[in-house]
């Protein structure tokens, strides 16, 4: 192998921590000096340490282009993180984003100056309860989880105003969620209950049937599925637990691939909480931020949380205070400050707009086709545990053909960053053992899925004879296989100024 | 439709492929009576022209902080981010990643956090912080369960200077966790009451500083009074610049600090996406929400970084996690950083600096008024002042006078109360100019 | 070395041409269809066949982000190609230039709705103008070279005016000079007369004499000159010159040594390009576009070219023909249709406000201190032709230390390349064998400077053992060393259907 | 000062290692009486905010195009750029790289280079292009002085209906190299005449297509006059996106195809940076002006791009070069190419069949108006009208009414004549709205 002097590899920059560059008298801005005016702080000025490291603008430049350099991206190639939907970013969306008239714009302005912010938020709302049929949206939770909270707290709010708010506290959650899932429930306070999936990869219906009762306050099911199905007896679990007095929350961050052919308002849903950076395009920025608007049913939409929007005649406003509620609104409280992700919300209304009705159906339909396309490539090839039928938009495979010759779900993931790919979401959901959960989106062309499903066949071709190229994997990208053991054991979460020190004194 | 690259040639290829006649044969798992067989009510998809015409027009109807005489805070502050901020963050390899779950090909996501942690453990003088949460008000309502958690008490005690919203949202949160609130009427400076209201039962005493009303509070009697009481500080903040000159939450005791990090180099957004800043001590940091970044070593022996200690994180702990947090503020955090790496220590204490007497010089010129009154004792770039009218219909008056005047507190709480207590806020983005036509149409809606 | 199936290697993705990836029939826009209404084209519709291939949008922004990669560039780290100036580009010039006041604004429209343009052209001539020392400033010229005309042309416009059109016919451009000058003098029906350099790396004083005579047009010099020296005896020169009657043609390439501490105007020159992509950092985007205003002389600026820009009291205007220009003015044509590179003037205006007048100057002294640095550090490694006194923004390194052990100006290049360096330029100026132009600018930090040095002088030491080394570099950049006599031997300027059939029968 | 590095430190120690005692040791080679011992009398730095405010204060002070109805075209064309485009552009890897002289570490450029130049010689169905002119217009200077290399003739002829800014700069620089230039009189529409001007000591006959009067000509007979006589034809056009609907001059004999491609992926930004189109038979590749970029293979075999036949430039040849240019207009040929593969065939044609239908409409709904003429006989999307006053004053009485009418041909020439002449443009971004907004003012105008 080629060593440099440099530590550099042709266009790959080395890079040390700004703390190792940069210097507390150095900056990248120029402000005019203060006038020293005497101070109204009551002596609370800093005495402590202020050892933040500044950059001029060209060191600062090169230096996120340089870390830039070291991530996978979906503009640089296909990245089927199944449950993720990493799909393409429209421009167009960061383009109205920056728009003066809404990134300007202070939460707290004056209403009759925010006027076209509120008609966005209004004709967002419409979009999202037109698409899932339901009756009202709660737009402002800031993520899928923070929506799974909002519509989690809507049935609490409902279920305590039918007084049986200290009965009804179990929440019945598949084993096959995502943790959020049960992480949220458990945080609204109620007692998660796991059912259990049958050998479709579904929800087990008799485990249901028999953990319904008066003290059931709601299920938390997926749909379609983490494994990728859509639940077949979603309708008739849905009368079930309502007619057990219990709500149905729909985890919605699968909605894309039903978005424009079904409506989850038609399937008895009470609550659903829809990823915008998942369906409708809004960048993950390398984990956030998100939005996670929280559709409702006439059931719960009374309980929603403020802000909420209300239109008098030709002007909106917002009810951003619980006594300021309407008479029929029973606002179970707030799940932020402000209105919510408001620059979220004008990407997605963007893509809407693209896509129209016509356009988000289709997405659903190439997002399943993709996903089917890649289950026909691939399933002679590796453990497809629900493989005999169409799936939704992601496909399910296990490691069950490489292990064997002793290689294993993470070797393969590995493996497949040396050939140019992310690796699929694995080990997830937790009902498969050595899951890979592929989810093409409906943003990758024929040629990109073919030529991965090449790739991935002829690893499992190598895995048979050649173990070891996998355990040694990844060997192409900018680090190799990193330490998590060392990291959890020893836990350096921060730089200290000592360690410049040390450096120095070597 | 320009985002579909599947053609109708490749769509019969893969159909073909797939043994399927039509998408309903891939679509027969759905029970038939809720399939639609045409797209709903909305309109039909759009060019770019045609959508671009019709958000700029929506953005039309608002009126921009920049184009006017703008004093608005509470919470979300206008600061100039510089130009290349917003560059970095729109690289393809920033903006169109995941949460960075493979190390080896997110090197560039995983060191600019732990970069961030360094600095909002520097910024705030505490040993660590974690990659943020969803803002500053729901960082404040994890910051009470942690709190919870770590003192295995209930008792959550807050100051009447939180800002209404925050205490709305960790009211929100803890009664979902059954956690008992008990909060202290709005008060623009109450020190002493706080620090008399912690008992035995109390988990958590959560201030604000700067506050609602801009007040800065020295915290170190609050901090003993806790302590002594087995409870955590937690130390919020309005404004993460104020630590470019006020002393520190991490300095006077506080146990976790937590506020709101938009300040710096983040739009105002009309409210979001905003970054949730949340620092603790590293003994308390198995109990801390949200992701860490830590340091570990390849199979070389190289320097690189991971995402850690997630056995306290919902995907491995399910319900038994620390919080429900997934998704959190990633790329907010990444402006947020570089544009501290941009301002260093140097341009961060010349910016605070700037902004606090910018806020001096705008006290200075609307207490000449007659009958304003200043309520805020000690404060940073944000004052409360109390007018001899209704705070609302002042700022509406302002308003035809080219002034956004700031916020009045009422609306913030909705209950009676503080009417004419006016929230006032300045911060480098103010000209000398700004602050004059301020103070003579102030002078003019009073007269 | 690890092969992969997919041909990417880890993050480098390869990368087909849109020829093989798209297709006629896709496309990445949508727009509605066209109402069929009956044509006015006469006849002449298209029937030539249009073998473009479109991409989806996600295609396409996968396939440019992809090729970006596989570039070397400022951001990225040190780019020390001599002459051309590399430093950083603010981002505050790219979005100034994309104020809708400035992007959106057609060059024809009603002078009464471009006053803005037009004050920011009368500042931008202000600043140059100030910053020079010159009489007037002629906006239009699209580049370097483009300016160099523009100035050849005036000086030719007030020969001719004199009446010695005729006559004086000769340009002097030194052997050292860019080879612009001389094309530059040739293209304006000029004759070259190549002098010498002198031992010292500067002009030969003594040439210059017996040169000049009453036929000689005008001397192209540079200055700083191409050997990074400035030309001591310059305003001798100058003098000279015009005492033969002959004018001064400064190249203003280097200016950025010397901006804001020595004005071209106070050393005779006549006329002079300014290359706003060098000095005033607008970016060079993989090759242009540039914009070369060039500043005259008060003998000169009667025969600016059109347009120019006019005060009337409160209004400005544009002179946009001959026929329009004022009785004292004797314009010498026009570069170029419309008023030139708006889009850089907004950049360099830009530059110059955030700079002002004493930063321009530090500008001009942290170039220059970089380039001495790097030659104290380097000088007792590589030749160093005239290195036994300072240098202004450049060091001139020559491969005479390398040669004996098998190693030229081209191998170390390469080797630089795989140490993560852009080469220096190399091989001029042409008055050097075998030479290393080096130009750091004074956006590079002294760490910078010190990895770069240590590096260069590591390789230094390895070339006296291991010529093999640079031979084969490089090794770790997206390709190895290119075949460029093949491709001028056989010159294969396009992509062509065929091989798309031919590839299809493989 | 933000962009500089070094601090003092630095310097001292440089300085100190460089054996100087200050920066006047390291200028000593600079006469005496020409350094300068202050900053010239220009203001100092600033900060980006403020100088954000003074930039956007001269951009306010024009009216941008978009925020009237707009119908000025004349040479540079107001078309939507989707958005990918800019962003593309802006990375740091394609704006902060330089010519690719080194290939290895330049393949992006490189290859966005060699698809550009296909995708040009597909659009004008020519053999070869280059990899960009400055502009159409000094392209089509360039194309006159390439002509007469290849020829050895000097006598240039240029149609009527080539643009007078064309004209002129052709005229500048044909001047300047010793060349006579032909320039038969303003008209509409002169293919008799021009064919008729070709003699046997002409190097070129220049004909633009559309020409600045929106005319499209059918070349077939003036390209074998040319050629009957030796010359070569140099076919202009100053609106790229016609190829998407009209014959393009290479499937009509042209030699030279060159013209302005700005319409295509750039901004109006009020006339420049453009982008010079420029293509050629293959047989006259080495008397081209301008970069080449071609296809080779690496040490290892594998494809790959380098600049190619530079013995015909200045840094090789000097003197004898094809051209003297060296920087052209890189980043423009990247937005050029870049949007044109988002177009693809499809796009293009449906775009360009939607810019003639908006001229179409524009035309009938103008000339239904009384004294209204239209004096171009066949067009793209630009025509010229007559009408009863000076174009001037109609364009002046048109902007009051919120529409930007066009260019009087007059503005063009400055000389005597046709001063009631207007040129009309419309493209995509023109509403059916703005076409009616345009007819009802100009009857006004006109009544
Ligand atoms: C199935 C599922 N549910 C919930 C979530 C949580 O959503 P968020 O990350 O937006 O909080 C995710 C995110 O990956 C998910 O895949
Ligand atoms: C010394 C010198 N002169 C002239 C030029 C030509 O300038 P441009 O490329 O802007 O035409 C250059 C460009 O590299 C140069 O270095």
């Amino acid at each position: 192998m080629t060593t440099t002097v440099s530590g550099n590899r042709g266009l790959l920059q080395a890079e040390n921590l700004i703390f190792e560059i940069g210097s507390e008298t150095r900056t990248g801005v120029d402000l005019p000096a203060p006038k020293g005016r005497s101070d109204r702080l009551g002596g609370l000025k800093r005495t402590a340490p202020l050892p933040l490291p500044g950059l001029s603008e060209p060191e600062a430049v090169r230096h996120y282009v340089r870390l830039s350099q070291k991530n996978y991206a979906i503009d640089l190639g296909f990245f089927p993180l199944g449950s993720c939907t990493m799909k393409h970013n429209p421009r167009l969306n960061e383009r109205m984003a920056r728009l003066e008239g809404f990134a300007d714009l202070h939460p707290l302005q004056p209403e009759q100056t925010v006027q076209g912010a509120l008609m966005l938020m209004e004709e967002l709302s419409r979009w999202l309860v037109t698409l899932t049929g339901m009756e009202a949206v709660a737009l402002s939770p800031k993520a899928g989880a923070h929506g799974e909270a909002c519509g989690m707290l809507a049935i609490k709010a409902a279920i305590v105003a039918r007084g049986e708010g200290e009965t009804r506290k179990r929440v019945l959650v598949p084993s096959s969620a995502h943790g959020t899932n049960p992480a949220t429930a458990a945080a609204c306070g109620f007692i998660v209950d796991e059912i259990k999936g049958d050998a479709d990869g579904r929800v087990d219906l008799v485990d249901v049937t028999e953990k319904l009762g008066p003290d059931v306050a709601a299920i938390m099911m997926t749909n379609p599925n983490t494994c990728g199905l859509f639940e077949p007896d979603i309708r008739k679990i849905a009368d079930m637990v309502h007619a057990a007095g219990g709500y149905f929350y729909c985890d919605g961050a699968n909605y894309n691939a039903i978005v424009g052919r079904v409506r989850p308002g038609d399937l008895g849903v009470d609550a659903m909480h829809i990823n915008l950076h998942k369906t409708f395009s809004t960048p993950h920025g390398g984990g956030g931020p998100g939005a996670g608007p929280t559709v409702l049913s006439a059931a719960l939409a009374p309980f929603a949380p403020v802000p909420y929007l209300v239109r008098d005649g030709e002007t909106l406003r917002l009810v951003e205070t619980e006594s300021g509620a309407d008479p029929d609104a029973r606002p179970f409280g707030r799940m932020c400050a402000f209105h919510g992700q408001m620059g979220m919300y004008v990407r997605a209304l963007t893509y809407m707009l693209s896509h129209g009705a016509d356009g988000l159906r289709q997405v659903a339909e190439d997002a399943v086709l993709n996903a089917n396309y890649l289950l026909a490539r691939l399933k002679g090839h590796f453990g497809a545990p629900f493989g005999d039928r169409p799936c939704m938009h992601e496909v399910l495979l296990d490691d069950s053909t490489l292990k064997p010759h002793g290689v294993e779900t993470v070797d393969l993931a590995k493996a497949l960053i040396d050939e140019g790919y992310h690796p699929m979401t694995t080990y997830f959901p937790l009902v498969v053992h050595g899951a890979l959960l592929i989810e093409p989106t409906e943003t990758e062309s024929k040629a990109e899925l073919d030529r991965f499903a090449n790739v991935l066949i002829a690893l499992a071709e190598r895995a048979k004879t050649d173990a070891a190229h996998f355990k040694a994997a990844p060997r192409l990208a900018p680090l190799r296989r990193l330490d998590e053991t060392r990291a959890a054991r020893q836990p350096k979460l921060r730089w200290r100024p000592e360690e410049a020190l040390r450096a120095a004194a070597e | 439709m320009r985002y579909l690259p599947l053609t109708d040639d490749d769509r019969a290829a893969m159909l073909a492929a797939v043994g399927a006649r039509s998408m309903d044969d891939l679509y027969a798992g759905v029970p038939r009576e809720a399939v639609l067989d045409r797209p709903v009510a909305l309109p039909a998809h759009q060019g770019e022209l045609q959508v671009e015409r019709l958000m700029t027009l929506l953005a039309s109807c608002n009126l921009p902080a920049g184009r006017t005489a703008f004093f608005v805070g509470a919470g979300a502050y206008r600061h100039h981010v510089p130009a290349s901020v917003d560059h970095l963050i729109q690289r393809s390899e920033f903006l169109t990643t995941y949460t960075p779950y493979q190390p080896e090909i997110a090197q560039g996501t995983l060191q600019a956090l732990y970069e961030f942690q360094t600095q909002v453990a520097m910024l705030t003088d505490m040993e660590v912080a974690n990659a943020s949460m969803y803002d500053g008000s729901t960082g404040m309502a994890e910051a009470a369960l942690m709190a919870a958690r770590v003192t295995r008490r209930r008792r959550i005690v807050l100051s009447g200077g939180v800002h209404p919203h925050y205490l709305a949202t960790v009211r929100t949160a803890c009664a979902g966790a059954g956690l008992d609130i008990v909060a202290l009427p709005p008060a623009v400076d109450d020190e002493a009451a706080v620090a008399r209201a912690v008992n035995a039962d109390t988990a958590a005493v959560i201030v604000q500083s700067p506050n609602v009303f801009g007040t800065i509070t020295d915290l170190r009697a609050i901090a003993s009074a806790a302590h002594g009481a087995g409870a955590l500080l937690v130390a919020g903040f309005t404004e993460a610049l104020a630590f470019g000159l006020i002393e520190p939450a991490g300095a006077m005791g506080a146990d976790i600090v937590v506020g709101e990090g938009q300040s710096i180099g983040n739009a105002l957004s009309f409210g979001g996406p905003y970054v949730g800043l949340f620092a603790t001590r590293e003994k308390y940091v198995r109990q801390a929400p949200g992701r860490l970044a830590g340091e570990t070593v390849d199979a070389d022996g190289k320097r690189g970084f991971v995402l850690t200690l997630s056995t306290r994180e919902q995907h491995i702990r399910r319900e038994k996690a620390t919080s429900n947090i997934c998704t959190n503020s990633g790329l907010c955090t990444l402006a947020w950083t570089a544009h501290m790496t941009l301002l260093g220590a140097a341009g961060l204490q010349r910016l605070a600096a700037l902004n606090h007497e910018a806020a001096c010089d705008l006290a200075d010129a609307l207490t000449a008024i007659d009958g304003v009154e200043l309520l805020t004792p000690r404060f940073f770039n944000e004052f409360a002042l109390a007018l001899p009218k209704r705070a609302d219909a002042v700022v509406d008056a302002l308003l035809t006078r080219g002034v956004m005047g700031g916020v009045p507190y009422h609306r913030l709480t909705g209950a009676p109360g503080f009417e004419n207590v006016l929230l006032v806020c300045a911060t480098e983005t103010n000209t000398p100019e700004d602050i004059a036509a301020y103070a003579a149409a102030l002078a003019e809606v009073l007269a």
